[in-house]
């Protein structure tokens, strides 16, 4: 049955509180680059946590915290865990935060890989390294419960102020479920797959970008994510047809959002099949 | 033969200045990033002289040719139905204040459009359209008011590509009504016929002559020609209609199903496909809305979605609903076809998927 | 206040107003800093492993996800490392089209850092948006100027954040005509806001922070450096970027993820925008040079905290130089070139922001990753930082209090407008008194 | 419809009562402020109108009655489901919401005179029911016996009590209750059973062959009730059932409510059970 609890006892006047965790801090440049919108929703919200923005108060007890980022530190495991426990709501926004965004490419090698990976980078043997890093990057669900999503590397300014909006609201933020492809037609793009014989992933990725990539008349890569329905395996074959070898199909798919499930699944078994 | 009037391509600038003497805001095919698709035009020189388009299942291209013609090409990207039935608009707004009242405010947002070159089967997609939006149960006043403003110039089709079908439909590529003015390009200009009275104005305008029996002999034998370059067959319609109705469970769908990446280029390129969806985009401070329309596809997940249930989750379900509706239930609704065989979600599938093959499998 | 021989420790949870995540640790011993450690603990990423074996093109996208603020800085740090690997020679419009989009990033992270993130310090307001209430108009002017950036980067690249645009060889797409056009008067009525900015700037009370070491930046031979092969230092030495590392040495500090630089001989360096005004002044038009002599400053100075005037004094020249490329565009249909991918080595440089961005590329005959090296400005300068923190704060005065102490500390560090998630954001201070 | 001339946008309303019949279910009893459309607006049993909830979107949602048939006055009863329905369980008496409307087929209310009617229901489907009832009740002369049946989970979900009891106390009108998932306490009201409404049809003292039958509720259900009265004697033209499907517009034009050739906002959302037989037989049209 339904929740009917969920966002009904919303604070007038709501406190806010967006943390970074592994990340490029992209999809918080989505509120501070529009800073009049930010200003405006300043005047009806309380931001009391934005480390970028200024505002600081790590735990304070919030009514919506917005996360920014993977899981990828014992120390980040302790502090979501001490953002949940004061949140309401999380929001988690962007690739890091939903699927372990790039860094989670660190998951397909296994531990022994890893070590050879922190050693070449960090040649000193500290303990920030070695005993702070986890074998994996992960999801923010992954660790605590995690209420609304928003896909995106990065995510962008109107997707973000529009599901603040909505919470507001005391809703849940609408989701993209279709692929780019929708967008590209409604913006009267000409499909760059077709046209130009530009391999694009558009046909398996959620929309929510405003078709970027096929507008600069190159293929989608897959920042958003897989959309709701992905046919796979046509999409598969369909790269396949173009020219591509099984590598760079993995490739393609295990890049921005590699631990989404539907992208994940993408081996070299089974491309091959 | 007189009412075939000749304009000579040198007379296009004249068009193109009547229209903006008398408000219309132009568009005409123009070659832009890859493709050939409706854009306002300023001079003759914008049109896509010389270029013509190969369209096959899945592919398109277009080349620079010597061709003197500046319709040389077969159907735009895109049909007119974006300039009547919007991807996306506001159709109201509302404010809220602060002591919760609700003011709403209807949005009706029209131009004055005069489209340059509407191929019949575009124009055809207008007439069922109609249908839906205006002759119906209620009027969209949206696309009404943008009708009553539109100028037609319709362009007969002088060739084919590979995926058009509306000879298979019992159509043909001449423009029969609902146009302005519908024009021939021949080589050094255009055979016209005058289709109301708007149109007559405008030919008075030009001060044209009326065109020789061998300028229009040209033209219908280049119309002929288009028509004898489409190969593509399907049974009579009507048997069609029947025949997909009485086919639902034939296992075509599920391997059409397994090809089909539901992205919905298909549905979207339509010139007839209406569905479609609202959605609320509010101000940061939630004191204003504005209430979109946004085009559906019946390939999307979530159309079929009713609180909990989506009918349509197998995307067997999704290309079966849009290849019945759009060739048989479509009759039962409008009275009409859904089809007008220009053969774009033919072109634009990425993965080839090609209605006419699939009809013909189903209907055997 | 605190008694001279105890030992304090004073948390400040969270450096604010900077890029990444990082901790300050200073221990005061009998009125000196005894320990001054800037550890930054961003979790590591590994983009240097994680694309090994990944072809050109792909290593461009992902890149920009090093860092949200200057994501472009790496996109184009490591397509002039392939385009060199490749022996590619950018036709002019390539050329230009890059500088174009590069001068939108300069203009962007410019006027986001001294507005929303300097200023404050200066005005004594917490944050860009309490500042906001009292000075609603520098605000906007500079928040204007940002999405001008931003617009410019959009252009190129369909978004600021992340721009898909760039690629090896060229860009997927030219502009066309009116879209630049209509940047013109954009960037026309943006002069004014500027030089505005730079005059709004030069009033501001400037405290001490002298950096004695080597100034570093690149040059280029006629104009203002973005990109360029030739190094040229405070000390007279000029060198080309392929022997990066036979002057600096990049290491791994313990209390880090993210690597430091020094000169071979262990001495910090400066990156950025005070040593590239300072190293390359003569490069300015003059009437830029004589705006910026107009401010009051002497240059070439070694004031830390004159950073956000030469911020803006580039900001200023950015623009400029963006309307003088936008005037002259003409659309190609060839906006990227051909390349036949093969083994090879190469150094790739830009001016990014925040100082030179060095990146290295080592790769097979497909042109596909097998070795990749990222040398941020920010890690470039941590050394710098540290040396600079101890000394500014040691001239501000080690006994005033704790937040006094802090809230210096925490101005010194945004002058450089760090970007610690690029070098491996936030901050906490540990105080310790002895 | 009541709209000048744009079907798309909605007029504001204002809510007179905010009723919680349950914690998951609301009802709204609504007033038009524009005093014209106050005194026009009128609706046949059977049909609904568009809610609007401010900033987030319309639902469709069936015309109750007004219980207290107050002219002007009309309401809603609104279950939880997802965004809107949720939002809108936090309004309050004195708010505000937009409404389009009505829309829709209404129920055979002159084809069920000199006839037996009985209305059968399941968890919601009994509020776009009680107009009917309503009607039937208020011209008791006209219709023969009325016979109300209504399923629900359990018997906490139980709403509409007291206007069960006034139908159960109405002359030649018997309220009977089943509920599925537990066995029912009798409230000592009506006749209560452990199962499904169909439970009951078999036994009815009605006369088949000369009745109407007007059913609500999940579509398996609906089908069930329709086959038991058909096999019971009942005329399968006289078995009306309401459709529901996603609906956008409501007017036609957004394509979501399509059955086959039926777009449900406007030939339904009430059919005899003939026209929808075959389509709803097929699985995912
Ligand atoms: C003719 C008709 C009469 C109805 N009468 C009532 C009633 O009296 N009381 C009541 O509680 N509910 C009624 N419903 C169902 C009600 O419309 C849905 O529960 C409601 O739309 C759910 O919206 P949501 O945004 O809360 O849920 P979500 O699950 O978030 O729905 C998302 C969207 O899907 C569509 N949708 C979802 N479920 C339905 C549905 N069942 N019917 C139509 N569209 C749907 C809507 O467009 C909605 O905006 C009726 C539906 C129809 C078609
Ligand atoms: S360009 Fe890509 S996203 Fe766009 S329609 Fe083509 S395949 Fe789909
Ligand atoms: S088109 Fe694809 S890769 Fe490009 S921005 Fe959108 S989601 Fe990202
Ligand atoms: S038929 Fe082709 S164009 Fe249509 S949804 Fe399927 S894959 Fe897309």
């Amino acid at each position: 049955m339904s929740t009917p609890d969920k966002l009904i006892n919303f604070a007038k006047r709501p406190k806010i509180a967006v943390h970074k965790f592994s990340s490029c801090d992209g999809c918080q440049l989505a509120l501070i680059n529009d800073a009049v919108s930010l200003l405006e929703l300043a005047t009806i919200v309380d931001i009391v946590h934005f480390a970028e923005a200024g505002p600081l108060d790590e735990f304070a007890e919030v009514d919506l915290a917005i996360i920014e980022g993977s899981v990828n530190t014992h120390h980040d495991v302790h502090r979501i865990e001490m953002v949940r426990a004061k949140a309401k709501y999380v929001l988690s926004v962007g690739a890091c935060a939903l699927t372990g965004g790039i860094q989670a490419l660190r998951n397909f090698t296994d531990e022994k890989e890893l070590r050879h990976w922190q050693h070449d980078v960090y040649p000193e043997e500290t303990e920030v390294i070695i005993e702070g890093d986890l074998a994996t990057a992960k999801p923010i669900s992954a660790y605590v419960k995690v209420d609304f999503e928003l896909p995106g590397c990065p995510i962008n300014t109107g997707q973000i102020l529009r599901a603040i909006r909505q919470i507001l609201f005391g809703v849940e933020p609408e989701k993209n479920v279709d692929p780019v492809c929708t967008t590209c037609k409604h913006a009267g793009v000409t499909c760059v797959m077709v046209a130009k014989n530009e391999s694009c992933l558009g046909p398996v990725v959620a929309d929510g970008c405003d078709a970027i990539c096929p507008k600069l008349g190159r293929g989608c890569y897959g920042c958003y994510g897989p959309a709701k329905y992905a046919n796979m395996d046509a999409m598969i074959a369909k790269l396949k047809e173009m020219g591509l070898s099984d590598e760079q199909i993995k490739h393609k798919f295990h890049h921005i959002n590699s631990q989404a499930i539907t992208f994940h699944g993408v081996t070299a078994r089974t491309i091959s099949q | 033969m007189s009412h075939y009037y000749f304009i000579p391509h040198t007379k296009i600038d004249q068009i193109l200045s009547y229209f903006e003497g008398n408000g219309y805001k132009c568009l005409a095919p123009r070659h832009l990033e890859g493709g050939i698709s409706y854009a306002p035009i300023r001079k003759a020189e914008d049109l896509p002289w010389g270029y013509v388009d190969e369209q096959k299942p899945g592919h398109y291209q277009i080349t620079k040719t010597e061709n003197p013609q500046a319709f040389g090409f077969t159907v735009p990207t895109a049909s007119v139905k974006p300039m009547l039935f919007k991807a996306k608009e506001t159709v109201w707004k509302v404010k809220r204040d602060d002591s919760g009242k609700l003011g709403f405010e209807s949005v009706v947002d029209v131009e004055k459009i005069a489209v340059f070159g509407v191929r019949p089967c575009d124009l055809r997609g207008i007439e069922i359209q109609d249908r839906v939006f205006q002759h119906n149960s209620y009027n969209d006043i949206r696309y009404s008011k943008r009708r009553e403003n539109q100028f037609i110039i319709a362009m007969n089709c002088g060739t084919s590509h590979f995926n058009c079908f509306c000879v298979a439909l019992g159509d043909y590529p001449r423009a029969d009504k609902g146009y302005d003015l519908a024009l021939t390009e021949i080589n050094s200009g255009f055979v016209a016929e005058i289709g109301s009275d708007k149109g007559r104005e405008l030919l008075l305008y030009l001060e044209v002559d009326a065109a020789t029996g061998a300028q229009v002999e040209h033209a219908l034998n280049l119309i002929d020609n288009a028509a004898q370059m489409q190969h593509k067959q399907l049974p009579p319609i009507k048997e069609v209609e029947a025949k997909l109705m009485a086919n639902l469970e034939h296992e075509a769908w599920d391997d059409v199903a397994s090809r089909c990446l539901s992205c919905g280029s298909c549905t979207n390129s339509c010139p007839t496909c209406f569905c479609h969806t609202e959605r609320d985009i509010p101000n940061v401070l939630g004191t204003e809305t504005e209430h979109t329309r946004e085009w559906d596809s019946c390939f999307s997940i979530d159309h079929s979605y009713t609180h909990g249930e989506t009918y349509r989750e197998n995307p067997k379900y999704r290309y079966r609903q849009w290849l019945t509706h759009k060739f048989s239930t479509w009759r039962d609704q409008f009275r009409t076809k859904g089809c007008v065989g220009c053969g774009r979600c033919v072109t634009w599938c990425p993965v080839k998927i090609d209605v006419v093959d699939e009809i013909n499998t189903i209907c055997k | 206040m605190n008694v001279e021989n105890r030992t304090t420790k004073i948390e400040v949870p969270i450096l604010a107003r900077v890029e990444g995540e990082g901790a300050l640790d200073l221990e005061i011993t009998a009125g000196k800093i005894t320990k001054c450690e800037l550890r930054i603990y961003e979790p590591p990423r590994y983009f240097e492993k994680f694309l090994e074996g990944r072809e050109p093109n792909e290593v461009i996208d992902a890149v920009a996800r090093i860092c949200g603020i200057c994501p472009l800085a790496y996109q184009a740090g490591f397509s002039n490392a392939y385009e060199a690997a490749f022996g590619v020679e950018l036709t002019p419009w390539i050329y230009d089209m890059r500088l174009l989009m590069f001068l939108g990033e300069w203009i962007e992270s410019h006027y986001l850092h001294t507005h929303l993130l300097a200023a404050p310090d200066f005005l004594n307001y917490r944050s860009g948006i309490e500042m906001a209430k009292d000075y609603p108009n520098e605000v906007l002017r500079g928040v204007r100027l940002q999405h001008l950036g931003n617009e410019i980067l959009k252009l190129l690249g369909g978004r600021s954040v992340h721009p898909n645009g760039m690629k090896v060889g060229g860009f997927y797409r030219a502009p066309r005509e009116e879209e630049v056009a209509a940047l013109i008067p954009k960037l026309e009525a943006a002069l004014k806001d500027a030089k505005d900015v730079v005059e709004w700037f030069s009033q501001l009370p400037f405290p001490d922070a002298e950096v004695p070491f080597k100034m570093v930046s690149l040059r280029h031979p006629t104009e203002y450096p973005v990109f360029a092969t030739e190094v040229i230092t405070s000390d007279g030495e000029t060198f080309n970027i392929n022997d990066y590392d036979e002057h600096f040495r990049e290491f791994h500090a313990r209390q880090s993820t993210a690597l430091h630089s020094t000169t071979i001989a262990g001495e910090p360096i400066l990156l950025g925008p005070l040593s590239r005004i300072n190293l390359n002044f003569d490069r300015l038009p003059p009437h830029i040079q004589e705006m910026a002599n107009a401010t009051g400053i002497k240059w070439p100075s070694r004031n830390m905290f004159h950073s956000i005037i030469a911020r803006s004094i580039e900001g200023y020249w950015a623009i400029e130089r963006a309307l003088e490329i936008c005037r002259n565009y003409t659309y190609t249909d060839k906006p990227a070139l051909e390349y036949t991918p093969k083994a090879a080595n190469a150094w790739g440089a830009v001016e990014a922001p925040r100082g030179i961005q060095i990146d290295h590329v080592q790769l097979d005959e497909r042109g596909y990753a097998t070795a990749i090296r990222i040398s941020a400005p920010t890690s470039q300068n941590l050394p710098c930082i540290e040396a600079n923190l101890r000394s500014s704060l040691e001239t501000f005065g080690l006994d005033k209090p704790d937040d006094e102490l802090r809230l210096h500390a925490e101005m010194v560090i945004r002058n450089y407008d760090p970007c610690i998630s690029c070098s491996a954001h936030f901050l906490t201070l540990n105080i310790t008194r002895q | 419809m009541l709209y000048t001339n744009d079907a798309y946008t909605p007029h504001e309303a204002e809510i007179v009562e905010f009723i919680k019949d349950h914690h998951d279910i609301f009802t709204i009893r609504l007033k038009f402020i524009d005093p014209e459309l106050d005194s026009k607006y009128s609706f046949r049993p059977g049909q609904f109108n568009m809610i609007y909830f401010y900033g987030v979107g319309e639902v469709a949602i069936s015309i109750v009655n007004d219980r207290n048939h107050q002219k002007g006055r009309f309401e809603h009863t609104i279950q939880v489901v997802g965004r809107v329905t949720k939002g809108m369980m936090k309004l309050q008496t004195g708010d505000k919401v937009g409404v389009r409307g009505p829309f829709g087929t209404s129920w055979p209310m002159a084809e069920a005179k000199g006839k037996d009617v009985v209305i059968v229901t399941g968890g919601l489907g009994n509020a776009p029911l009680v107009a009917a009832t309503e009607e039937v009740l208020q011209n008791r002369n006209e219709y023969g016996k009325l016979r109300v049946i209504h399923g629900i989970k359990s018997q906490d979900w139980l709403i509409y009590q007291d206007m069960y009891e006034r139908w159960h106390n109405s002359p030649d009108t018997k309220v009977m209750m089943a509920t599925s998932n537990e066995d029912p306490v009798d409230n000592g009201k009506w006749e209560w059973k452990k199962g499904f409404v169909t439970a009951y049809i078999p036994e009815l003292d009605i006369d088949f062959a000369n009745s109407v039958v007007m059913t609500v509720g999940p579509e398996p259900m609906m089908l069930a009730v329709a086959k038991e009265f058909i096999k019971a004697g009942a005329k399968p033209d006289n078995v009306f059932l309401s459709l529901e499907r996603s609906m956008k517009c409501a007017i036609g034009h957004c394509g979501h409510c399509q059955l086959g050739s039926q777009f449900i906002c406007k030939d339904g959302a009430v059919y005899p059970y003939p026209a929808c037989e075959k389509l709803l037989a097929v699985k995912g049209l």
